[in-house]
């Protein structure tokens, strides 16, 4: 079975298989000294059954408020996630509990991201001891299972504690722990940022043999381009708390249209480019308190004019499926 | 004549574990107005390295165990502390990875580049002060002494770090060491700064160790590159030289496991399995042989020394032979086609 | 501003806690007054008229706001046992305590910073772990044996000081720190090893930063970095220390000053206790209690005076 | 899948050695003497009424102050009594009120604590408000208080100094929770749908444990001298039965002439309160703890 396949007809059919629809969804933070900021300022987007989206921007940009958003962890100050129809910002307690076992996550921190007092065996079958009233040898023969997908001999790791394994094992870890319900939604939130370029790699390989093990929908979430690149068939490019282009993943990466996608894609060394002798951007993220008036990017933007600081570019397709909030778009 | 010359240079630790070989017999020379960049994964005692040659390991549990380090004619490793103090700052300075972390965070940044003149040119407060303004101005931090009253957490993470640069150059140094400085910082920041680095260094002239885990970044400033693995060099060559035509298969393997920019999508990356060496249990032999695909039996006996082969050198039994016809380069036991 | 008008909304806040749990540890808790003031042996008509001459016999929020208001107008009642103003008593008492109090606070910190910082510098050196050794050593001995084993060897044995008795500034400079330099040391000796550890715990950590290492790449004198770079920022938990170390030694005066016959709070608090008498207890702990108070918010200020972290944050 | 058995190699060196190896891994004599005197003392304590000792309340008059001697292995004081069967009396108070008030400070604030730290917002501002006040009285001086309105002896003096621990407790539970609240394998909990209770039990309640558990070793050093203040200042238990405090107290006239009845308890006190610290230490060091003032 060819995984492609099966995202080129998720992708034609798209209208009914939306897993993920996030609507005007606005995130703000209250700081310790008061002041309120906002971390994500009206996104909208959707994740379609059996794709990977990629999410990509510098830090601070609020991409991962935003993945953290859609978990209701906290929940949005305002907005819609629409998660297979419901919307999950208006569920009672219990019905959003109930919604949390299709809807899992991976971490950066991979030894933050399990519980040092706890040993592997438990922390795999944690999910199914809070979701599937199985008997435990069932139990165990689901979580041997998905340990040995991740590449464990289950016998050897079950009673060790995470301090004993690296970043690249733990990191497997949580995967096992995210897939083991097999979730309708992973939002994986920087999970190689931490880890050397061989263990990445790794890492990166194994997501994509489970994606199509278990017909996953991904989010992920990013700073690094060329990792997005390749994990993702959608991209969505993050600046200070809004979308300012979203397309496939090809077409971004040949074309970019908004100003700051190109800048960010100049940023990329690589082993064949000479360092240029101009900056690709200059300047630096301004503060999310107090955000720039028009278009947010105007105040680095080689293009600027004064029609871009009274009004804010809305996010608007330019082509089939690849949408940029820019007034004056790269032709 | 080079500006640095380090021959033989072992760092290790004394550890409830056993010794720590961090450096092993590290050799290399930089010529001034040069750039050495050194890569590798984390814990292969890059930064050690870089610590090392100020003698900034502490003592213990750092144990000095040889080598020498050739600056202006002198041993860095036998001179006593306060002629080192003296070198320190003025003829070689250092940067460091967090921006953050690097600045005091209750001294203004105005003291804290008024000590380095303070201390290296005896310059007085007024007048560090004003030369203080003229550094901050040629890192491209404006705005004039109202800058220097201004504590660390008041700037942002790029102009942070163009502080720390600030402060390394005040006393014009020939040998700047900066260990990771961009890691912390977003990729349009980092060029910002890799290019005001190379620009600096074009004005002074000085010599330069860039040390990173970023293959990408250390290419684009480097002028020689050495590939460092388990405390040792394990590959060195002209920048062009060694990514065109790399003898090491960590070399290689390094290259391969970073996604490729012009691949499509979903392509499998060459990863390289297992996981460096515990640096207290360096194996005999080949220490990257456990991981290597090219290894037999006699890689796994005897560690092989660091081979010159005209600029090129490299610590390998089996070298890649460049003369066969080339792997295709996203094999690694895959067809090379796109996966799903 | 807004901050400013919330701190002292809290500030009152507390105040007001303070004088509540005052006032319940004394009227709330089991344990007649009236009984403890006469003796279990009284007979139930002597306790009855006892408690309406105290009365005892009232609501307890009736008494809670007449002991409130007279205590706001500084009335903090009379000592049931020498009919003494309690207000007179304390006011009395106040200077010895608190000429007790900042000897033994600078008699401390000379001690203590130097040897933190020569601790945490040479941390895991012999001289270290001399320093830590000693300083857990001081830390486990009660503060009257620390007293009693001074009056034993400079008074009793030596000769050299005196074992007890005050002499107030009027009799002399000499005099007076000749009889308050025993219970100070006494009580410094107890502190000292609460800021040598701390003083030597934040330096390691400051120590380990990576400004340290970029001062020391930038050639710096070791004892500029030690001062200038590490203390500096370490200084900032010691004030905070030093401001709730006061309450410390506070209840360090009660046995000190008990030990050493020195006529300060400490002292009546513990006659007071001993006696059952509880309106001055009552009137003591109140003022103690809300002069800490005071002093955190004085400590709380110099902090935002002097911590540029702070300061900016509330700026901003 | 290619990568299955080679990834796993044989896992690091633990960073610690296992708990029971724990003193004979730091081969010094301290800890082990500290745990020995410790073993002794308390056994000593909770053995105390079936090993034959004297009367600690009656003594003999006729004897009175006599130096330590093979009859009075610690002498006897003003009044005659064994000084020896009086510490051992002193040491089961000491103890009882040591492992009495650190339960209550560490079951209450550390409860108290996690509550305030998990919920923030309006449980935490409760919380910790009220344990700011309870912070704003010098601790000694509200024991006093309490104690002299309760009355001495041996149940409400633990049940003070107990009430004085809650703040201090809840302060170590409430930073720490925060810290792990914050931790991602926390966020995993609450996104797989964890309830509530199984998030506090499982996932923060065992990280917290180090933390509270070396915390509450130092305490219980500061809870015997806590005992021993009251007690020199006649607020422990009841005269004449025995506390270290109180017979310190009451011999303190007499140092002149019988230090030994003065110092001997005093001893006793320090070497109880020395072996804790001792042991307190280690264990810091042992969880890496910071140290924080006490």
């Amino acid at each position: 079975m060819s995984g492609s396949d099966t995202t080129s007809r998720a992708a034609a059919s798209a209208g009914e298989q939306i897993v993920l629809r996030v609507v005007d969804l606005v995130r703000d933070y209250e700081r310790s000294d008061g002041l309120r900021l906002q971390a994500v300022s009206g996104v909208n987007l959707v994740v379609r059954r059996g794709e990977t989206l990629g999410l990509v921007g510098e830090s601070g940009c609020g991409k991962s408020s935003l993945g953290r958003a859609i978990l209701q962890l906290p929940p949005p100050t305002s907005g819609a996630v629409f998660f297979e129809g419901q919307d999950l910002t208006k569920l009672d307690r219990g019905t959003l509990r109930r919604c949390r076992r299709h809807l899992q996550m991976v971490f950066q921190d991979p030894i933050s991201s399990l519980n040092p007092r706890r040993r592997v065996g438990e922390i795999v079958a944690e999910p199914l001891r809070i979701w599937d009233a199985a008997p435990s040898e069932e139990i165990r023969r689901r979580v041997c299972e998905v340990l040995e997908i991740v590449g464990f001999s289950p016998e050897e790791v079950w009673d060790r504690k995470p301090h004993e394994f690296s970043g690249g094992q733990c990191q497997r870890i949580s995967l096992a722990r995210a897939v083991v319900l097999t979730p309708a939604l992973l939002i994986c939130d920087e999970p190689v940022s931490a880890l050397d370029a061989s263990v990445q790699a790794q890492i990166l390989n194994l997501l994509q043999e489970m994606k199509t093990r278990y017909r996953l929908t991904m989010m992920f979430i990013s700073h690094d381009l060329a990792v997005v690149k390749n994990v993702s068939d959608r991209v969505a490019v993050m600046y200070l708390g809004k979308i300012v282009e979203t397309g496939p993943t090809e077409l971004i990466y040949r074309r970019p249209r908004h100003h700051y996608t190109r800048a960010l894609m100049d940023s990329i060394l690589t082993v064949q480019s000479k360092l240029p002798e101009q900056e690709a951007l200059a300047g630096e993220l301004p503060s999310a308190l107090d955000p720039p008036g028009g278009c947010r990017f105007r105040t680095r933007c080689p293009r600027c004019e004064a029609k871009c600081a009274q009004l804010e570019p809305p996010l608007a397709d330019i082509e089939q499926g690849h949408a940029v909030a820019c007034h004056f778009p790269i032709p | 004549m080079p500006a640095i010359n380090i021959r033989g240079l072992s760092t290790h630790f004394r550890t409830p574990r056993g010794v720590v070989r961090a450096v092993q017999d590290v050799s290399f020379s930089v010529g001034a107005g040069r750039t050495l960049g050194i890569v590798g994964e984390s814990g292969c005692g890059k930064s050690v390295l870089s610590r090392s040659i100020l003698r900034l390991v502490p003592e213990p549990p750092g144990i000095r165990a040889g080598g020498e380090v050739l600056f202006e004619g002198r041993d860095l490793q036998r001179l006593d502390e306060s002629a080192l103090r003296d070198i320190r700052g003025s003829a070689i300075a250092m940067i460091f990875q967090d921006p953050m972390t690097s600045l005091n965070p209750v001294l203004t940044i105005g003291r804290q580049i008024g000590e380095v003149l303070e201390r290296h040119l005896a310059y007085n407060r007024s007048k560090a002060r004003t030369r203080a303004v003229e550094l901050l101005e040629t890192v491209g931090v404006q705005c004039g002494p109202k800058r220097l009253d201004e504590y660390p957490h008041q700037l942002s993470g790029g102009m942070r770090q163009r502080v720390t640069i600030a402060m390394a150059l005040a006393c014009r140094p020939r040998l700047l060491i900066a260990d990771e400085p961009t890691t912390a910082l977003d990729a349009t920041v980092q060029m910002q700064i890799l290019i005001l680095l190379k620009r600096l260094q074009r004005e002074t002239g000085m010599a330069m160790i860039f040390i990173s885990h970023d293959l990408g970044a250390v290419a684009s400033v480097a002028d020689e590159i050495a590939v460092m693995y388990a405390g040792r060099i394990v590959e060195k060559a002209p920048r062009a030289d060694l990514f065109e035509s790399m003898r090491m298969p960590y070399t290689q393997a390094l290259l391969r496991a970073r996604p490729d920019l012009d691949a499509p999508p979903h392509m499998r990356l060459g990863a390289l399995e297992g996981r460096p060496p515990d640096l207290a249990r360096i194996p005999e032999g080949c220490a990257f042989a456990p991981r290597c695909s090219h290894a037999d039996a006699h890689c796994r006996i005897g560690a092989p020394p660091l081979r010159a082969d005209g600029g090129h050198s490299f610590a390998c039994w089996k070298p890649i032979d460049h003369a066969l016809p080339a792997e295709p380069v996203r094999a690694n036991g895959d067809d090379g086609s796109p996966k799903p | 501003m807004r901050r400013f008008f919330w701190r002292l909304v809290s500030l009152l806040v507390i105040v007001a806690a303070v004088t509540v749990l005052t006032f319940a540890i004394t009227e709330i808790l089991p344990g007649d007054t009236a009984v403890a003031i006469l003796g279990e042996s009284a007979t139930p008509d002597l306790i009855a008229a006892l408690r309406e001459e105290l009365g005892l016999d009232r609501p307890l929020t009736v008494r809670y706001v007449e002991w409130l208001s007279k205590a706001l107008s500084g009335d903090l009642g009379h000592s049931y046992r020498s009919n003494e103003a309690v207000s007179r008593m304390v006011l009395d008492r106040l200077p010895v305590t608190l000429e007790l109090i900042v000897l033994s606070q600078i008699l401390a910190l000379v001690v203590a910073v130097p040897l933190g910082i020569l601790a945490a510098y040479r941390v895991g050196s012999r001289l270290d772990r001399l320093i830590t050794a000693l300083s857990v050593g001081f830390l486990s001995t009660p503060p009257f044996l620390l007293g009693i084993l001074l009056i034993y060897g400079i008074s009793v044995h030596a000769g050299l000081l005196p074992a007890a008795g005050f002499k107030s500034l009027q009799d002399g400079w000499g005099a007076n720190l000749r009889s308050m330099l025993l219970p100070s040391l006494t009580l410094a000796l107890a502190e000292c090893p609460v800021y040598l550890r701390l003083l030597r715990a934040d330096m390691i950590t400051t120590l380990q930063q990576d400004f340290v290492l970029v001062a020391r790449a930038k050639g710096l004198e070791p004892h500029e970095i030690l001062l200038r770079h590490a203390l500096k920022l370490s200084s900032f938990s010691l004030v905070t220390v030093i401001g709730v170390n006061m309450g410390r030694l506070v209840g360090g005066s009660v046995i000190v000053e008990t030990m050493f016959s020195l006529p300060g709070i400490g002292q009546m608090i513990a006659t007071a206790a001993f006696q059952h008498d509880h309106f001055a207890i009552q009137g003591v702990i109140l003022l103690v209690a809300v002069g800490f108070v005071l002093v955190n918010l004085l400590v709380d200020a110099i902090y935002t005076v002097l911590d540029p972290r702070v300061r900016h944050a509330l700026r901003s | 899948m290619r990568s299955a058995a080679s990834v796993l190699r044989p896992a690091q060196e633990r960073r610690r050695a296992p708990a029971l190896l724990w003193l004979r891994v730091h081969a010094t004599p301290a800890p082990v003497l500290a745990t020995a005197w410790l073993v002794l003392i308390v056994l000593a304590a909770i053995a105390a009424p079936w090993i034959g000792l004297r009367s600690p309340i009656d003594g003999d008059l006729m004897d009175t102050l006599t130096p330590p001697n093979a009859d009075y292995w610690f002498g006897t004081d003003s009044l005659g009594r064994d000084i020896f069967s009086r510490s051992i009396y002193g040491a089961r108070v000491s103890f009882f009120v040591a492992t009495g008030s650190v339960s209550i400070g560490l079951l209450f604030g550390g409860a108290l604590g996690l509550a305030a730290g998990y919920f923030s917002g309006v449980v935490d501002r409760i919380v910790m408000g009220a344990m700011t006040v309870v912070l704003c009285f010098p601790a000694l001086i509200l024991a006093i208080a309490i104690v002299s309105n309760l009355g001495p002896g041996l149940g409400n003096v633990t049940i003070t100094i107990g009430f004085l621990f809650v703040p201090a407790f809840a302060r170590i539970g409430r930073a720490n929770t925060l810290v792990f609240r914050e931790r991602e394998f926390v966020l995993a909990a609450q996104a797989l749908g964890a309830m509530v209770p199984r998030i506090l039990l499982r996932e923060i309640l065992p990280n917290l444990m180090p933390a509270l558990l070396s915390y509450a070793l130092v305490m219980l050093s500061v809870a015997i001298l806590a005992e021993a203040a009251l007690g020199f200042l006649g607020l422990s238990v009841r005269p004449p039965e025995p506390s270290w405090g109180g017979m310190v107290a009451s011999e303190r006239g007499n140092l002149g002439e019988a230090p030994h009845a003065v110092f001997i308890p005093a001893l006793l006190m320090f070497l109880s309160v020395l072996a804790i610290n001792i042991l307190g230490e280690r264990a810091r060091r042992w969880f890496d703890i910071k140290s924080q003032a006490l």
